[in-house]
């Protein structure tokens, strides 16, 4: 039966954007010829395909009696072999609070932006793993597809451990099948001290031209404090910013600089980022977290900067509270908005309100947000809705928001992982989000929210934003003691 | 299209009172010209009242009792029906079309076969007069 | 001044008139303190019976008329009319008056089908035929269906003592006793359940005693047979027991329903089918109302309304 | 405790439908009952309601005469706005500290005419219509409440805050009612027992934001939905947006919301009453607009109740209300103008996105914190879910002695089971106190009747608009004006409800001021109402049987709703028919007998001997049958109640207190042949085993007969020996016989022939056996594999703690719903069970040690011939019909006879035996009374008709005829027939044989007859003649 779409009814069925929908026909995602009227023919099947794909329901079926909820599941699943259940060998978990607790009622399903892709959703999973379906799991890229954003978790009302669970199956896959990018950033890491493997000298200068030209121009007699024996403060860094956008770091360094900050950089294993948490490879968490520690007590610092991407931020301090509990006596934490809010506070940096006009919004990081409320006792929404609406003051909430807030779609290693479509998917809500509330300004305080916005879906969804991370802002918005900008 | 007949309803204290209230609680609709008297029990109809009422200007005259078994007071409806074949044999022999005389059996928790027998009822007095009716014009 | 009777008959037999002569001795008596003005069975009295409203007729006036007989024609309509102008109170004497009678069991065949199986039809050669057959009324109708009548007086005939009785209470100004029962409230027969299932003709005699009194034997209807007793107005027998069962053989309802409205047919029927004896045993049912025919209780059988 | 110093008097908690019930039965068995409400007025929850399950009666109209029976009550005292502080003392003497706030309106004074409300400048949110709409800060609670009286608000009113300003009310108040000065009270009162009927809150969902309520103006609660749909609700029962006030086209009911979730509350448990009352608001709504597309989203459809299966499946096939097994995790808007998006995922697994106008939050039931503190402070033990801790064996007794309770407070329930819990816990108090009976109450003294035998009847016709029920479909302005024009009419009245307490007394003030001498009331069904109108009449001071009722709702405006202009011309006839019926009605005498004060209990199951024990701890005498040679019936094959108490050793103990209470009186191996008489003086005969027949004189009678198990004919059972029915499982399971010992994979099916064309209904009580079943499997061997197979998983109420105990511990459950029924086989030595996954839709093989099937409960066949000797109608199913499923739900029409337990319906043992406590209540109430009033209406022979002809004699079912000589003045024999007043029941069989009107029946006679068919036929030509 011969389908005819126009391009934007698909897209708004799929909740995607027109070039998406351009992007799969041009890709031969979904087959289809040109028809009169800047209309498409496909194929129903195809079109199905694609719904299967999705996990859409197909809004028209071939034969309009057909009632879904007829046993029609049965005809037309392939014979699958029937599973025998039994007492389960090794199995995935022990805790029920795992799996055995749901009550299959769907929420989950319901809540998670990519339920129904590759006919898998949190309920299913969770399904599998109760039924002790292991290797189908381990072999399944669902979990991988994952960003583990805890949308489901915070909706099931028998509070089932879903993320536990992901990160279990994650773990026990064989570390060759793990995606390539994810493992070659774990195993650089270890050996190399950094993801990319960027070389110690390389880098040392790389912090030293950057100081000179900071004293330069904003911050005059700034020098990059490397290795500073006695500083107060340990600050991470990125690996992606010194190879890929080197600028980014002088954002902090003017926070600093405009506080007068003792703080120092390490001059080896100065990697933040610990994809580790991705992989599910504990060990390499601890290895990374560990080292942070040795920097601390080499450099005798006082307070910890726990490294400002999301992920990072997570898994520090979850290997710093389950591993390094004594090291928590001996120096302070602070989260990027806990520094910024004592700054603020203590009048060390003032900022300018009047510079951003434009109307912002602040999106909330899965890790920083319910992840860390969850986990941690405490989620940082209102801390960085004050932050922001200081330097900005048109600003409108994202709806949801806060706790309940959608993933941008790159979380859990997704932005480096090979299932683009998906992760395109999956942030069409938050693309929908962004355009329902107008804003044109999107604060974020992780580096995979910043490039999935404002590399992908901000093209993707022509959504026409600009994405700032939530420092940048207040590095722009900082009035120094001389009255002029930076 | 003339009036709907006019139906006088005899239904008993405990069951075909009792349904057509429950009609009413879930709203069945049904023809609204038929008068409901209530009466303590089908066996409590004299075979003069169906004619009285005939006389007077019905159309149809119904009694509705409980189904056989289910009497309250154990045998009325069988003297109902007992009654029933001399009010059809009178109605004959007084000029009256016997179809204007129904008897039937309806539950306390049978609100819809209540309705169907008002609705047939009426259908088949309508059927009469226009029988009636052309039989007449055909005479003159 | 004498009260001054009126007699005149209808669609009758002069059964009524013969029963008033039956009175005996104390007919005398009650003859010398009224005054019969017009009695065309009794008295010589040349009037001509018009047949049509139009034409002329007077009756002398008087106090009280008795009619008797039903109305089946136009004659006797204009002469019911003309008594009804004349009298003042006026009485329904037997049952064809009361009730439509015997002559209103033709009432289930229409007037044409009878007039024309009586006169013209048969195998001998035809019979003239009447000259004007619209003057016949549709159907027999009783006296007080087509006049209001202070007095109803049923029976076949009427008891001669209760005849005499109306008019002695109609003379003496007191009111007329309501008869509102049955023959049952005098008939002494035992009642002992109504056991039996169907109901049998009377072509033997009912089972009793023969040396022992009526009050011994067993209701009629109980044993079976159709005493329309029941369903009849009482009074034939005056206080004690009803005639026809002084002779042990079942009343036949000739008195007329109960209740002036009343269906005798119905009535026995329905009290039959309560009790559980099969209705349908009854070979002629119409011959229950073979009495009580008018008020269109007798209809030709076909007219379906 | 010595007998003498107990107090016959009883403190009631909480004026809810539970609380009134209790009252009543307490009061009517000769106990003062003090019934303290919190709010300023009873009724509780239920007036909030439009309608109610499963019978779709308006809410209104069900609680109305328990409400103005209260009100009216000589031994009831109301104590409004009143608390209970604590209490002290032991069973028998309680010393209760009650504070009462002030009302501000003197109640003596205040006529309720509503001119200070009018005035009041100050509006409030009105918690009565669950803050949708406003109240003024002088306030009566609703409509009908009782006591119906004016109240300020402290909160909200100006002068109170601030002497100076306003008092507006105070000025204008008619009989000057007002009184700013009250001030708060304190009460010390005595009494015998104390029954708790706290009733519950619904969930506030503001708490948790993903629902969007309190930010989306269309997501509204239920309770918010019922005021939408109420007549008398903020908008008279149109329901329009929220947001915009446009028409609503798409409604989506979100189910447990504030029930079975740990998440976004603490109530793990099911609020048992939101699956019923979802789907009757989607049908109240869909009747009225067919169109609208409504669906339910669910875990589970819980409806276990009577009739509750049927009222689920008419609401699926014949209104069309979608059903979606899917629970919503959040509501979000679409755009700016109210839509709402609901994002879930199909039972296939696939994502679907819906756009609705309006959201309805099925908000749970839970207990205030204030009750729970109320409850720790007199001493009363809780259940973790916050509900009153009781035991199954003693369903309203609490940890305290003395002190009982009933209604939501023992846990979230429906209002049949509420009414129930009412009329045990009355059962228990008044057996506790039995010795000191009649000592605190007041003697009700009949009003004077006035003679009117002489006077021409002056008749008054009351037409109700019954909200829109009856003004919504009939002009009742043009009924009313006709109405006036009738012969004998002098005074003709409109009211919003005829049935509240208001008008009650406005009728008895008119009947009284204008000399009326005959009723005419046109309004719903004499069956409910006529007993309610004929009580007004009474304490009006005329005859209660010179009133007659025109059915203008349930058999006019109800039925003729599209049709509006036949309604009116019909209403007029009906009224005519009534007023020509109530001109020829005579003054009638209720007949009193003696009742003979013992009771007849059938069946000696748990049900009847908890019945049978509380009656004779009433002082009755009892007679118990059990059809078997051992007391226990059904219960003997059970192990353990629902919360895990072993019911072997109850039954023991129940068994032998029943053996050695004096006036029980046990005969083994007897059932009933015949039974005559009538309540209060029944003669039953019985035969046991092959002994002679005797015959007992009783003055009530209890059914409780119990029921019988279905043997399963599907699932290869009989075939396979390791497949067995669930009480049979028991028995292996006690005795840990080998199947089941070394048994490793066992595998429930559930819904065994219940819930089918056959038997549409559910047996209520298989889910929590089957998974107490389970987790004693699971403890006993840890590494067993243990499955249920289900179709809906119905552990209602606090039972889903046990639901989620058997998940936590592993077992896994598998709903067949969507894809079918499992294939049992023979695989070796075990059996395969081969069932589809309902979240993966995969094929699953399961290789079982034991198939267990959850076997259906069928109604016991002895049903019908006992129903048929006692005249009782049993429904499709063959249960005992109760007289109402809420207002009445122990008694029959046959007045004197109740049922209790499975006999009534399928139900878990708690409930059985709370409902044996209720109808030993509604009995032991009757049997208090040394007398009762016979319905006066039976067979009058008319001696100037009746001539003795005996036709009417053998017609009488009852043999109450028989033929009578007399003379008469002239002293000639003559015959007629004398009626026993007794015997006669007045069903008029007689009337209709007699051929000469000889006997009618009081209220029926033939004239009236005529008269209706007259009045009926006025306006019609009679048929015209064909010639």
């Amino acid at each position: 039966m011969i389908y005819e779409i126009k391009v934007n009814e698909l897209a708004e069925e799929f909740g995607v954007h027109r070039n998406t929908i351009r992007n799969w026909i041009n890709s031969g995602a979904l087959p289809a010829q040109e028809g009169p009227g800047r209309r498409y023919l496909i194929q129903w099947e195809d079109y199905k395909q694609l719904c299967d794909r999705y996990g859409r329901e197909p809004r028209i079926s071939p034969e309009p009696s057909a009632r879904t909820e007829t046993i029609q599941a049965r005809k037309e699943a392939p014979a699958l072999a029937p599973v025998r259940l039994g007492p389960k060998t090794n199995p995935l978990y022990t805790l029920p609070t795992l799996a055995d607790t749901c009550l299959t009622c769907g929420s989950c399903a319901g809540a998670c932006p990519i339920s129904g892709v590759d006919d898998l959703d949190p309920r299913k999973i969770i399904r599998m793993a109760f039924l002790g379906l292991d290797e189908e799991l381990l072999a399944s890229d669902w979990p991988w597809k994952c960003t583990m954003c805890g949308k489901c978790e915070i909706a099931c009302p028998m509070n089932v451990e879903i993320l536990q669970l992901i990160q279990r199956i994650r773990s026990r896959r064989d570390r060759d099948k793990i995606p390539p990018p994810i493992q070659k950033g774990v195993v650089t890491c270890l050996e190399k001290g950094n993801n990319l493997g960027i070389p110690k000298d390389d880098f040392l200068a790389l912090l030293k031209e950057l100081g000179k030209d900071l004293a330069a121009t904003a911050c005059p007699g700034f020098v990059t404090p490397v290795d500073v024996r006695g500083a107060r403060l340990l600050v991470t860094i990125n690996s992606k910013e010194p190879f890929v956008e080197p600028d980014n770091l002088t954002w902090w360094w003017k926070i600093f600089h405009a506080a007068g900050e003792s703080w120092t950089i390490p001059s080896e294993n100065w990697e933040g980022v610990n994809w580790g948490l991705h992989s599910g490879d504990y060990s390499a968490i601890r290895t990374v977290v560990k080292r942070i520690i040795d920097n601390i007590e080499r450099l005798n610092c006082k307070a910890l900067l726990l490294p400002e991407c999301g992920h990072a931020y997570y898994a520090t301090r979850y290997a710093l509270e389950r591993w390094f509990p004594e090291s928590l006596q001996q120096f302070k934490i602070y989260t990027v908005f806990d520094l910024l809010l004592e700054y603020l506070n203590e009048g060390r940096i003032t900022l300018n309100p009047s510079l951003h006009a434009k109307l912002t919004t602040f999106h909330d990081s899965c890790n920083y947000g319910r992840k860390s409320l969850k986990t941690f006792g405490h989620g940082y929404f209102d801390e960085a809705r004050t932050i922001t609406r200081t330097c900005c003051k048109n600003y409108v909430e994202l709806i949801p928001t806060e706790e309940e807030n959608y993933c941008c779609g790159a979380g859990g290693g997704s932005w480096a992982s090979p299932f683009s479509a998906e992760r395109v998917f999956h942030g069409r809500i938050k693309a929908r989000q962004i355009s329902e509330s107008g804003a044109k300004v999107v604060i974020t305080s992780c580096h995979n929210c910043k490039d999935q916005l404002g590399k992908s879906l901000n093209r993707e969804f022509n959504l026409d934003i600009e994405v700032q991370f939530l420092w940048e802002l207040v590095a722009n918005s900082l009035v120094t003691t001389g009255g002029q900008t930076p | 299209m003339s009036p709907e007949p006019k139906i006088i309803a005899f239904c008993c204290n405990w069951c075909s009172y009792a349904a057509a209230d429950l009609a009413g609680i879930l709203r069945l609709q049904y023809p609204g010209s038929i008068r409901i008297i209530r009466v303590m029990c089908s066996g409590m109809v004299h075979p003069e009242m169906v004619l009285h009422a005939l006389d007077k200007g019905a159309d149809g005259v119904m009694i509705i009792g409980c189904h056989p078994g289910e009497c309250h007071y154990l045998t009325g409806n069988e003297m109902a029906l007992a009654r029933a074949e001399v009010i059809a044999d009178t109605l004959e022999d007084l000029g009256y079309a016997s179809e204007r005389f129904q008897l039937t059996w309806v539950s306390s928790a049978e609100p819809e076969r209540l309705v169907e027998a008002f609705r047939t009822m009426s259908g088949r007095l309508m059927l009469l007069r226009s029988e009636q009716q052309t039989s007449y014009a055909k005479k003159n | 001044m004498k009260p001054k009777l009126s007699f005149e008959w209808l669609h009758a037999c002069s059964g009524c008139e013969i029963a008033l002569l039956n009175y005996g001795e104390p007919l005398l008596a009650l003859l010398n303190r009224v005054e019969i003005v017009h009695f065309p069975l009794l008295m010589d009295h040349k009037y001509t019976r018009p047949e049509r409203e139009d034409l002329p007729l007077s009756l002398p006036e008087a106090d009280i008329g008795l009619v008797s007989g039903g109305v089946a024609h136009q004659e006797h309509l204009t002469v019911l009319h003309e008594m009804r102008r004349q009298c003042r109170t006026l009485i329904a004497l037997g049952t064809c008056a009361t009730h439509g009678g015997i002559p209103a069991m033709r009432n289930q065949w229409s007037t044409a089908d009878t007039l024309q199986t009586v006169l013209a039809a048969g195998d001998t050669e035809p019979g003239p035929m009447l000259d004007e057959p619209s003057l016949f009324l549709d159907r027999v109708y009783s006296v007080d269906e087509k006049v209001p009548v202070e007095v109803s007086l049923p029976g076949c005939p009427p008891q001669p003592e209760l005849i005499a009785a109306i008019i002695e209470a109609l003379l003496n100004k007191d009111t007329v006793p309501p008869a509102n029962k049955s023959v049952c409230e005098t008939c002494p027969t035992l009642r002992k359940g109504k056991g039996q299932t169907t109901i049998r003709r009377f072509l033997d005699n009912a089972d009793y005693d023969r040396d022992q009194p009526v009050s011994r034997m067993r209701c009629l209807l109980e044993q079976g047979l159709l005493c329309m007793g029941p369903v009849t107005a009482g009074g034939c027998g005056g206080k004690d027991t009803p005639l026809c069962l002084r002779a042990r053989v079942p009343c036949r309802g000739c008195y007329g329903p109960v209740r002036p409205g009343g269906n005798q047919l119905l009535d026995m029927k329905n009290a039959l089918a309560s009790n559980g004896i099969d209705h349908r045993s009854i070979v002629d049912r119409k011959s229950l109302l073979r009495f009580s025919g008018a008020h269109g209780l007798i209809q030709p059988a076909g007219k379906r309304r | 405790m010595s007998e003498d110093t107990m107090i016959g008097a009883v403190m009631v908690i909480g004026g809810g439908i539970s609380g009134m019930q209790a009252a009543l039965d307490i009061a009517d068995s000769g106990f003062f009952v003090y019934l303290v409400e919190k709010t300023g007025a009873i009724g509780g929850a239920m007036p909030q309601y439009n309608k109610v399950f499963p019978t779709n009666d308006c809410s209104m109209c069900i609680i109305a005469p328990k409400l103005v029976e209260c009100g009216r009550h000589a031994n009831i005292s109301i104590m409004t706005l009143s608390e209970v502080i604590d209490i002290s003392g032991r069973a028998g003497d309680f010393h209760v500290r009650v504070s009462e706030q002030p009302r501000y309106v003197d109640i003596n004074k205040c006529i309720a005419c509503g001119q200070c409300s009018a005035q009041c400048p100050k509006s409030v949110d009105d918690s009565f219509n669950s803050y949708i709409a406003k109240r003024k800060a002088i306030f009566i609670k609703y409509p009908q409440a009782v006591p119906l009286k004016y109240q300020i608000d402290p909160a909200a009113c100006l002068r109170l805050k601030d002497p100076d300003s306003c008092g507006i009310c105070a000025d204008i108040c008619p009989p000057g009612a007002i009184d700013f000065d009250h001030q708060p009270q304190k009460h010390e009162i005595q009494v015998g027992a104390v029954v708790m009927a706290l009733g519950f809150q619904t969930f506030d969902p503001g708490k948790a934001k993903v629902w969007g309520y309190g930010v989306y103006p269309n997501v509204i609660t239920s309770l918010q939905f019922e005021r939408y749909l109420a007549p008398n609700g903020p908008t008279d029962g149109v329901l329009a947006r929220p947001s915009d006030g446009k028409p609503v086209k798409k409604i989506a009911f979100l189910q447990c919301i504030g029930s079975r979730d740990k998440n976004h509350c603490n109530n793990e448990y099911c609020s048992a009453v939101c699956c019923m009352y979802a789907i009757k608001e989607a049908v109240m709504v869909k009747e009225a607009n067919p169109e609208l597309d409504v669906s339910i989203f669910y875990i589970d459809m819980r409806t276990p109740g009577k009739e509750f299966d049927r009222y689920y499946e008419r609401a699926r096939s014949e209104y069309g209300v979608k059903f979606i097994r899917s629970r919503i995790h959040g509501v979000e808007p679409k755009g700016g103008k109210g839509d709402l998006r609901l994002h879930y995922s199909s039972v296939q697994g696939k994502q679907v996105e819906e756009i609705v106008d309006l959201v309805v939050l099925s908000v749970g039931l839970e207990t205030p914190d204030s009750m729970v503190k109320l409850a720790e402070k007199i001493g009363i033990h809780m259940t973790p879910d916050r509900f009153a801790s009781i035991s199954a064996f003693m369903p309203v007794h609490t940890s305290k002695k003395g002190i009982f309770t009933c209604g939501a407070f023992n846990g979230p329930r429906d209002i049949p089971q509420s009414v129930i819990g009412g009329s045990a816990a009355a059962a228990s108090a008044v057996a506790l106190l039995t010795s000191v009976r009649n000592t605190r109450t007041r003697p009700i003294a009949p009003p004077a009747e006035r003679d009117v035998r002489l006077q021409s009847p002056k008749i008054g016709v009351f037409i109700c608009h019954c909200g829109t029920n009856i003004a919504g479909v009939i002009d009742v302005s043009e009924v009313a004006a006709f109405a006036a024009t009738l012969p004998q009419v002098v005074h003709v009245e409109r009211n919003l409800f005829t049935c509240a307490q208001d008008t009650q007394d406005l009728m008895i003030q008119q009947i009284k001021n204008l000399g009326l001498n005959r009723i005419v009331v046109a309004a719903c069904t004499p069956r409910t109402h006529e007993p309610l109108f004929r009580k007004t009449l009474k304490s009006a001071g005329i005859n209660e049987y010179l009133f007659e009722m025109a059915n203008i709702r349930n058999q006019n405006a109800w039925v003729h709703s599209q049709d509006p202009e036949a309604a009116t011309r019909k209403a007029k006839d009906l009224i005519r028919m009534a007023v020509v019926k109530v001109t020829s009605l005579t003054a009638l005498k209720p007949l009193r007998i003696p009742i003979t004060p013992s009771a007849l209990i059938i069946g000696g199951g748990v049900t009847g001997m908890t019945a049978a024990l509380n009656l004779a701890k009433q002082g009755y005498q009892i007679h118990l049958l059990e059809k078997t040679s051992q007391l226990g019936g059904n219960a003997l094959h059970l192990f353990q109640t629902w919360n895990g108490e072993h019911v072997p050793r109850y039954l023991m103990g129940l068994q032998e207190e029943v053996n050695n209470t004096p006036n029980i009186e046990i005969s083994y191996n007897t059932t009933v042949t015949a039974v005559t008489g009538h309540v209060g003086d029944f003669t039953t005969t019985i035969r046991s085993g092959t002994s002679r027949k005797r015959t007992i004189q009783h003055g009530v009678a209890i059914i409780t007969t119990g029921a019988k198990r279905y043997i399963p004919e599907e699932y290869e059972y009989g075939k396979i020996p390791k497949v067995v029915a669930s009480i049979e499982f028991d028995k292996l399971h006690m005795h840990n016989e080998t199947r089941v010992a070394n048994g490793k994979s066992f595998v429930f099916i559930q819904c065994v022939g219940s819930r089918n064309q056959e038997r549409p209904y559910c047996s209520k009580s298989c889910c929590t056996h089957s998974i107490q079943s389970a987790i004693k499997l699971k403890k006993e061997v840890p590494s067993r594999q243990i499955y249920i197979l289900y179709r809906e998983i119905r552990t209602y109420g606090q039972r889903e703690r046990i639901y989620s105990q058997a998940r936590e511990l592993g077992i896994i459950f598998i709903n067949y719903e969507l894809h079918g029924p499992p294939k049992i086989s023979r695989e070796d030595t075990g059996v395969l069970v081969e069932v589809w996954d309902h979240v993966l839709h995969r094929p699953l093989e399961i290789k079982a040690d034991m198939v267990i099937l959850a076997s259906a409960t069928l109604a016991s066949p002895e049903a019908v011939e006992l129903a048929n000797l006692f005249k009782l109608p049993l429904n499709a199913d063959g249960f005992f019909q109760e007289a109402h499923a809420k207002l009445r739900p122990v008694e029959f029409n046959v007045d004197g006879v109740f049922v209790a337990g499975l006999a009534h319906y399928p139900k878990p043992l708690e409930e059985s035996i709370s409902q044996a406590l209720a109808a030993a209540a509604k009995a032991g109430r009757l049997l208090a009374r040394k007398e009762i009033a016979l319905e006066p209406n039976t067979a009058l022979v008319d001696p100037v008709l009746c001539d003795g002809c005996g036709l009417c004699i053998d017609t009488c079912p009852y043999r109450a005829i028989s033929l009578v000589e007399y003379l008469d003045e002239a002293g000639t024999p003559l015959k007629t027939v004398a009626i026993d007043q007794v015997l006669c029941k007045g069903c008029g069989i007689c009337q209709g044989t007699c051929p000469k009107r000889g006997v009618t029946i009081a209220g029926f006679t033939y004239d009236q007859i005529e008269a209706q068919i007259d009045a009926a036929l006025m306006d019609a030509l009679p048929t015209e003649v064909t010639p």
